[in-house]
């Protein structure tokens, strides 16, 4: 298969007045056309530090990122990022928030496309409200919208729905799933939920910490919709927790 | 000689004025636009600015006047020496009475030579401290003798009132003003001791150009002059609405002004003593014969 | 119950909201005022009892004369106009230089080492020393008055814009950058914004230099003009008429001070949050 | 192997950091000399050709001759070191009147609205017009050209620190208050830390406007100071001294600029974060 | 039992430009002295703005919060909150931020207090970095720290372990569970997590949203320390999830 993402050696460390942080040591992976990848690991231990160097926000001392076989410096057009803390932008209502990445559409067309977004979010009432007003799961859900609004070919998400419940948790998983399957988009979801990222991927990396490094990388055979109480999905579920964490 | 061809002539004649502190002649040309209509006929138009210090000379060096009506003749010798190109065409006004050394009522002052040892405000580098200098002189003190404390003449009123100097060396109409107030009196005026005198000047390629035009000004400032004289009361009414003083205060202050044109050679002798004096006490740095320096500076070639 | 009880909240709700702008009506007024009418009843009796000199401060009641005087000769409107015109065409002049500059060397370090230095330099230099060489380059018009006024105007301008340029949230620029803004959308949709409240503190002190300006600007041949109105007066000791001068130019500076400040909450209804002290 | 990778990288890491540092030092004044010595050649290049009046701008050259005699002579060192004892006395009390009022008014909306018309009147009001009310209250000494300075510096400071504090981040404040912080540690623990770079545009604003109000200070009474030797000159029309009263106060205000500034970032270490983009 | 916190009857609502949110609607609960609340429901229920009410840093419409009989107007000594997002000060160290609230103490005391709660929140390898060196998960403990550091009475906590993977997490319950039987402290946890809030508290809220409301409490009758695979445990969630979410 093709490989649409190329991750090619990745050397980072941070370095401060009180010391150097080894953040990622030698990480390398591809990521095939329309593949769902996720990435798991202890708090500290580079996952999001990865996901913005893929973004082209972080440069690496070593290595690089390729999209579609190029060469990628700094952010591209094909890839949306969902960062951790949802960095709305305070002068913006939910709905213009939202819309922030959309280019070339008319007046209409943004129209149509928010309200079926802002609905697969919940915030269908919210269209006015400035981001102040927001609860902290509603901003994480309007940085969400914002990010799949804009139509990449990679969508990078970094712990998504780690503020939601667990209802509304579930329901934005499915959603993500059909919109994965129903446009064949690169997905990378970083989580530290092996569960989450169990249900939703193709793979798994697995990283542990100081120096980050990709400890374990899991094929996840399952087929959609998943089950979580499968007895094969517990079994892979506990291997992991126990050989792996 | 009727072929003889049409002298060139400027579009506009850029002239700047002041009316203050009562500059009669030039209030009543404004006010009953005398230049517009003379000049108008021969298809220039002219163009007035108020300015004040040194802004006149600026704008003289700058070309953006060509006349100066009223500049003092301290800043005319000044500039001239620093290399402005200007000349004096005629004198446009002698005011010494209208210039005087105050002193607080308290200040125990009676004469110049109790001077010795106060603070006297003043606006260094003008008339006012020529005065100062020469009074001193005359009574035979230096300005070693005294505390010269420097500042704009409203504001040395100021101190001379509140009595944070002890004596000052005040203009009309702020003079008049202070001694209104009962707070200081007149000691003596400049009459006598220095020239006090404004200017008619204009830039000396600006003469050589049109020397005719220049002609023609001065003429037509004469022609001025002899109306206000003429109107005199209606003048004074005219200046009084100008400067928004009551016309009380205009009559008191207008004998002290003498408008007549012309620079004669007394004056001129004067000139050159105020030019080696203003060498003497470094306000002109370069070492021009100051002899040569005024013969260049006023040119009575103009004159009607 | 349940309907009675939610018209309750709503009235409860309007009531609070009448409430705060009532505020910001009347009591605003007139907490504003109570200070400076306590200042002039004291002035006024001061006055009367001629414990101050009437040469350095006139009463205020005949300094009301001489305001109305002059308001009914028409010639404090057309000062007040004059000068007000050269103000605004500053005014704009400056903020149209001064914030371009101002984003581009807040956002562009490089930028910021060419130019820096020049621009630390004249920043510092007196309006005066200006005079001439703005009459050697402009004129006596209005074009070298009008120059004084930039001059006053810019660098408040200026140094506000850059500090709020900087000290935008970079993670908010890393939004931007992510969603593959141009350099331009960049500015218009995430730094302006951002430096917007900053950016209004260096206006309205711009604008306040530029009322503060005006004596010096009509210094350069000026018949006409608040600021030419002050200097003539100070040179015919009329105390009065100065208090005038200062009057007017305080109140409209106060009151396009006020414009100003109004326009800011009107662009910018988020900030808000601000007073309320809300989450995101 | 790995220990050698290590060392690879930490040589690495010291030269990037070395190269930011050089970039810092020469490459900086380099790039900020570059437009200045440009105007100066040109100017030079004009004035030997005649195309400019040296009635208004005097050759560099000659303006340099001028410039040693006065140094030599000593004269310089006076007029600046006498400004300069205004200026700092101008700027410290500036601000040690306007941080902390700033702060007040930027804290308690209440206490805004009594203030704020009376200041913004005031903060329109022409230095000039001040004189002789200084005059009149603090006599013709250094007091009333000191507060000349101070009514220069006042404003910037006071509206650059109300904004700091106003967009001071709820959040933070919310964090103070629910650890029962004191008024006065909420104000040293969370107002101004991080209203400190605003702060400081506003005392940079402010220290320009002391340098720019030197003229206008020493209208008063003054026989020595930068100001006074620009009012003299310009009085006697000696270009050459007037350019060597404003490089002198250019110069030392650039420096002065610059002091300030790296103060600022001396304290305020988590500022480049502002320049890394981080997160939090 | 002495009720320590008593929440009586306590209406929200937020009006905007655009509407009006009725965040709370009679909302009347207690908490004993040391006891272990928590709470929980789906994103944009009011879980935060009660516990913000609690706080004292939000005024209800109606009702009022008593703390230990006395009505308490504004926030307390005897209260202390760990937010939702860290609210670190980008101008402290990590060990200044989670000194913050530390008072009256000697250098030392301050100095072996923070050599404890930083290892307690795994970062004692961090003490010089600045908030903005620190990933998503640190922040967050940081910021748990200072709330502990605190010793307040009653402990606030806002979905203080979403951003922490299971491991973290885990070991971050356990310190809290112990801190808590040690101090006799009062706790309120605010959280998404049914599994959580069942693991670690002795009452569980469970909120359901438009308006706010408390829809059922649960006691939670498992002896400390707990075990998630217990069937009654299982049964319990399952009953929660199932009948009230
Ligand atoms: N700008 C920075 N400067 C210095 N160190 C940094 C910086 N950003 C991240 N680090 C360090 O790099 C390491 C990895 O951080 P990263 O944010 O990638 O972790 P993470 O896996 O996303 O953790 P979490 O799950 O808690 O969000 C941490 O030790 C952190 O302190
Ligand atoms: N300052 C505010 N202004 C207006 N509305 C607000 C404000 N704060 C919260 N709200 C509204 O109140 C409701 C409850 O918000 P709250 O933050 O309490 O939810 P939450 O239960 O904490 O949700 P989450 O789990 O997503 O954090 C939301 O609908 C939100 O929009
Ligand atoms: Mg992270
Ligand atoms: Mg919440």
């Amino acid at each position: 298969m093709k490989s649409i993402l190329a991750v090619k050696n990745i050397n980072k460390t941070f370095y401060s007045d009180w010391g150097e942080v080894e953040a990622l040591r030698s990480i390398s992976f591809a990521c095939s056309k329309g593949e769902f990848i996720s990435i798991v690991g202890p708090s500290g231990c580079g996952k999001t530090t990865l996901l913005r160097i893929i973004a082209g926000l972080e440069n690496p001392n070593e290595g690089e990122i390729s999209i579609e076989g190029n060469h990628a410096k700094g952010p591209g057009n094909d890839r949306a990022v969902v960062f951790q803390d949802p960095r709305l932008f305070p002068w913006l209502t939910v709905e213009k928030n939202a819309a922030f990445g959309i280019q070339n559409l008319s007046k209409e067309e943004v129209k149509s496309k928010l309200d079926s977004i802002l609905k697969l979010v919940g915030l269908e009432n919210f269209r006015k409200a400035f981001p102040y007003e927001l609860s902290g799961g509603m901003a994480q859900r309007v940085a969400i919208a914002r990010a799949v609004a804009f139509k990449p070919k990679v969508l990078l998400m970094d712990e998504p729905f780690s503020a939601l419940d667990a209802q509304t948790r579930a329901r934005m998983q499915l959603e993500l799933v059909n919109l994965w399957q129903k446009t064949g988009k690169n997905i990378i979801l970083v989580t530290h939920d092996i569960n989450e990222a169990l249900l939703l991927s193709q793979k798994v990396l697995i990283m542990s910490s100081s120096p980050g490094t990709i400890k374990e990388t899991v094929e996840v055979p399952f087929s959609y919709p998943r089950d979580v109480d499968t007895t094969e999905f517990l079994r892979l579920k506990k291997h992991i927790t126990s050989n792996v964490f | 000689s009727a072929e003889v061809p049409e002298p060139e002539k400027p579009k506009v004649i850029n002239i700047s004025y002041s009316l203050r502190p009562i500059n009669v002649p030039t209030i009543v040309a404004l006010q009953k636009k005398i230049f517009e209509e003379e000049f108008a006929k021969a298809g220039i138009e002219i163009k007035w600015y108020e300015l004040e210090g040194p802004a006149t000379t600026e704008a003289l060096a700058a070309k953006s006047i060509d006349i100066a009506t009223s500049l003092n003749y301290v800043s005319a010798i000044i500039t001239k020496a620093n290399g402005n190109d200007i000349k004096i065409i005629s004198s446009y006004s002698k005011f010494p009475e209208a210039i005087g050394l105050l002193a607080g009522v308290d200040s125990g002052i009676s004469s110049v030579s109790d001077l010795k040892g106060k603070k006297v405000a003043l606006q260094k580098g003008t008339m006012l401290h020529e005065m100062l200098i020469r009074a001193l002189e005359n009574s035979n003190l230096s300005t070693d003798d005294v505390e010269v404390i420097n500042m704009p003449s409203p504001d040395a009123a100021n101190a001379l009132l509140q009595q944070h100097v002890d004596a000052a060396i005040l203009p009309d109409p702020i003079m008049a003003n202070v001694i209104s107030s009962q707070k200081a009196k007149l000691i003596i005026t400049a009459e006598d001791i220095i020239l006090g005198q404004a200017v008619v000047a204009a830039r000396t390629e600006f003469l050589t150009n049109y020397p005719e035009i220049v002609k023609r000004f001065l003429e037509v400032h004469n022609q001025t002059l002899d109306w206000a004289e003429n109107n005199m009361d209606e003048s004074l009414k005219m200046a009084s609405n100008v400067n928004e003083i009551n016309i009380k205060a205009v009559k008191m202050l207008s004998p002290k002004f003498d408008f007549s044109l012309g620079i004669d050679n007394d004056n001129i002798a004067m000139l050159k003593q105020s030019a080696s004096f203003l060498q003497d006490n470094d306000f002109i740095k370069v070492d021009a014969n100051t002899e040569t320096l005024i013969d260049n500076l006023v040119d009575t070639s103009f004159l009607p | 119950m349940k309907g009675l009880k939610q018209i309750m909240t709503s009235i409860k709700s309007q009531t609070l909201k009448r409430n705060i702008s009532d505020i910001s009506l009347s009591g605003k007024i007139i907490r504003g005022l109570t200070f400076p009418i306590i200042v002039i009843a004291i002035w006024e009796v001061a006055a009367r009892q001629a414990i101050i000199d009437p040469y350095f401060l006139p009463s205020p009641s005949s300094i009301s004369y001489t305001y109305i005087d002059m308001l009914s000769s028409g010639l404090l409107q057309t000062h007040l106009l004059t000068s007000l015109q050269r103000l605004i065409y500053g005014f704009f002049i400056a903020a149209t230089i001064a914030i371009p500059i101002g984003i581009l060397v807040g956002k562009t370090r490089t930028f910021r080492h060419w130019v820096n230095p020049t621009l630390s330099f004249l920043q510092q230099i007196p309006p005066i020393a200006w005079i001439p060489i703005f009459i050697l380059w402009l004129g006596i018009d209005e074009a070298s008055k009008v120059a004084v006024i930039v001059y006053a105007a810019f660098f408040p301008i200026f140094l506000n814009t850059v500090q709020g340029v900087i000290s935008v949230d970079p993670k908010l620029i890393e939004v931007g950058r992510s969603f593959m803004l141009t350099p331009g959308e960049m500015i218009r949709r995430v730094y302006i914004p951002s430096a917007a409240m900053t950016i209004f503190v260096g206006l309205r002190l711009g604008l306040s230099n530029c009322w503060r300006a005006l004596v010096g600007a009509e210094l350069i041949a000026a018949s006409s003009g608040l600021g030419s109105l002050i200097m003539d007066a100070r040179n015919f000791s009329q105390a009065d008429r100065i208090f005038v001068g200062i009057f007017t130019i305080g109140v409209a500076g106060l009151l396009i001070d006020y414009l100003l400040r109004r326009i800011e909450s009107k662009l910018m209804p988020w900030k808000k949050m601000y007073q309320a002290g809300g989450q995101s």
